[in-house]
């Protein structure tokens, strides 16, 4: 299996934490992005995540390999929801294993960060007014978006 | 003339009214594609703010286009 | 319960994440310290933690609050486990859930960074040679002790 | 003359030889009772590395050393 991939159903997060486990890892970062109830000061109903699956597993498998290359983690995963997604759900789940929390930590924060920026994944967001809309941000900032 | 298929996604897909469509271009490069593209079905994204993929991989909008390939206008992405 | 707790059985991670499932959390970071099978380049068999349970608890849940202080995360917790540890087995786990993943992944790494150096809880190694010691570092530096 | 108990932890508990002990000492602050205390069981590590609590809760070395309490010498954490 790789290391990213587009998910259409709720993602199960044990077997992709399990695939991480490894006896040189003493430390293991997550993150998952929950849909929130509200954006930008807008109550939010729901949301829908549409992906140009082919290019969004390509780019997000080039993320995490750049990531483990670059801070030296022993594993990591991300994968990510597409469909319909009521409040709560869990819409993208990211997991590192490293030998020290420093790589871990720093590689997961990474990852996160890229997928937002690179990965052709949009969001449709439902506002409890009924109006809905697609977020195009110009540019994606830490706290502007979803988590 | 190159025939290809364009594919929309998001509020390009809703304005289009489609998710993709097949055509024949004259455009020189991917950025005069997008620009009578955007023209025709009155996107209001401007190019500078788009990416564009040919074939399932990131081009360059210099590229030129060419003949039964896959062409992506990739609108500013939100996932996450 | 607490938000802070010391465990002398394996810790069940489900419960503890979803203690933090909130309608207002967009962010989720978790941080896990395994027990590696090195140290400081010394190959180890597994290992004991001890605590003075006590004031570990008081200290940990003094951590944990003066974090959502600090960083304005929406809820946290963490499990310290105590007792006789193999390879690969959990020996911490903290959860922060937030609005933002600023703050969660803030509070996370502050909550790891200050647990590792004010709870009273004491690492004994075993190592593959027959021998066997207490950790006690001078101070904790991110990269010297378990993850 | 104060009558305290003493808890001792990871590897001050192996040199005592015990997890705790109580006795009667005429220490006038924690910083004394610990030094009289390494005297006696041979302890290695130095007050400086130590940090000190009563009854649960962190205190001062330079407090005094009161009849009834617990004290607990806390020995460089390693957690996590």
């Amino acid at each position: 299996m790789n290391r990213f991939g587009i998910a259409a159903e709720p993602i199960d997060i044990a077997p992709l934490r399990a695939r991480l486990l490894h006896e040189r890892a003493g430390a293991f970062a997550a993150f998952e992005g929950w849909v929130r109830n509200h954006n930008d000061g807008r109550p939010v109903d729901g949301l829908r995540y549409e992906a140009y699956v082919a290019l969004a597993e390509a780019e997000g498998e080039r993320i995490v390999l750049e990531a483990l290359e670059k801070f030296g983690a022993l594993d990591a995963c991300c994968v990510h929801r597409v469909g319909d997604l009521p409040i709560g759900e869990l819409a993208v789940w990211v997991g590192v294993s490293a030998a020290h929390r420093d790589a871990a930590f720093d590689t997961c924060r990474w990852i996160i960060d890229e997928v937002k920026s690179r990965v052709p994944i949009w969001k449709h967001e439902r506002y409890t007014d009924g109006r809905s809309d697609w977020l195009h941000p110009r540019q994606t900032h830490p706290t502007d978006s979803g988590g | 003339m190159a025939r290809v298929t364009l594919l929309y996604f998001a509020s390009l897909r809703d304005a289009a009214g489609a998710a993709s469509e097949t055509l024949e271009s004259a455009a020189p490069d991917l950025a005069a594609l997008y620009e009578e593209t955007r023209l025709r079905h009155g996107f209001v994204l401007p190019l500078a703010h788009l990416r564009v993929a040919v074939d399932g991989a990131f081009a360059a909008w210099t590229d030129a286009v060419r003949d039964g390939t896959e062409v992506a206008f990739i609108p500013p992405v939100s996932g996450g």
